[in-house]
């Protein structure tokens, strides 16, 4: 299945976009999907950490993806 | 969302004594106010402006979160967030935090909480633009 | 006194908006901020009104002294209390403390302290009006 | 010596004055001020505890009282 990843911040620059679109097998988890990223966009293994938000929720390695879920690389946040 | 929780994300100017006076009420003895404002410098290099940037969805719900464990951790009455995005200068307020509470202890408790919460788990990000160069802040090792 | 701090008693009502201001610099990454309000219940029983007295001149010494003592014991920029005497009613502020500094643990610490002192040590008082007596508080075993 | 001794709050209304005046020995110490105190205006044993000012500072049992001092009594403070 084809995912849609929102970029912001860093990553974004990283990217060059504020989205990018990834191949993922059917069933397959955040710790698939991070290491598709980290291949195809090897940028992105310089920041100190990131995590994965499914629909507006951080993830963990072993969440399920699935097909139209809103998908976003969170780095290291810095707000306020 | 209830009418005990303001949260706001917004790239327009914050108004301290407007966020101060939804969350006064004769019901309360104490207010706690955070206001986070931009330093002119950061590890000794003057700063010359802020970027904030949000995953605003996200933001908000994560920020509802924080005031809704504050609200039933502490007895408070009230409790705001609002933060601001786009560019901000020295001087100018990224953040406000008020918790009004019946007793003291609770609002300072719970605003510090909120504060150092938002800056673990909320989605925004905020770069660093100096006179030589610019930096994406707690991005890197 | 120096202009690192800020120290008044006045019957006339205070200005949030003012005290923050004074405290705001582009020096600060945070600032704290307590306000008083006057509840309109205490132990069940509604609240008239507030009588502030106080002994004025050493007041201010005492005040003066918790502001020199947190400037002294936290790494803050500035520092005002200012504290109304006289009738005050359920919403009204008899007091605000507001803290300024280049980060928000100093400015909690020091309005928390200052609060805590004031409390103990200035000379105010107040008695509690209720429909049915009045009572100084703290005054009595 | 007389010494004037300011009085504030619920002292003020047990006085029914903002100030009294009472007769002490030259040298005496805020403790036997507090003994006078007690002995003339028995109402301030009421007080949860109070304290005496010299000149705007708290003293202790062994200040010294000077002529020209300016005492108050202090009861328990409730300002904020």
């Amino acid at each position: 299945m084809e995912i849609k990843v929102l970029a912001f911040g860093i990553v974004k620059e990283m990217l060059s976009h504020s989205s990018v679109t990834v191949a993922l097998t059917e069933g397959a988890t955040v710790s698939e999907l991070t290491l598709v990223l980290a291949e195809k966009y090897p940028a992105i293994k310089n920041l100190s950490s990131f995590a994965i938000a499914i629909n507006g929720c951080y993830s963990t390695a072993d969440t399920l993806i699935n097909a139209g879920d809103e998908i976003a690389i969170i780095p290291p946040v810095s707000g306020g | 969302m209830n009418n005990t929780i303001d949260i706001k994300i917004s790239a327009a100017p914050l108004h301290t004594q407007a966020c101060i006076d939804w969350a006064m009420s004769p019901h309360c003895g104490g207010i706690d106010v955070f206001i986070g404002t931009v330093r002119n410098a950061t590890k000794g290099k003057n700063v010359i402006r802020l970027e904030f940037e949000a995953y605003e969805s996200m933001a908000v719900r994560e920020m509802t979160k924080i005031a809704a464990a504050a609200s039933a951790k502490w007895p408070i009455h009230k409790i705001l967030i609002h933060h601001r995005t786009g560019v901000l200068y020295p001087g100018d307020i990224p953040v406000i935090i008020v918790v009004s509470a019946a007793h003291r202890d609770a609002a300072f408790d719970a605003c510090r909480y909120a504060i150092d919460t938002l800056k673990q788990t909320v989605p925004i990000w905020k770069k660093e633009v100096f006179e030589d160069g610019e930096v994406w802040v707690a991005a890197h090792p």
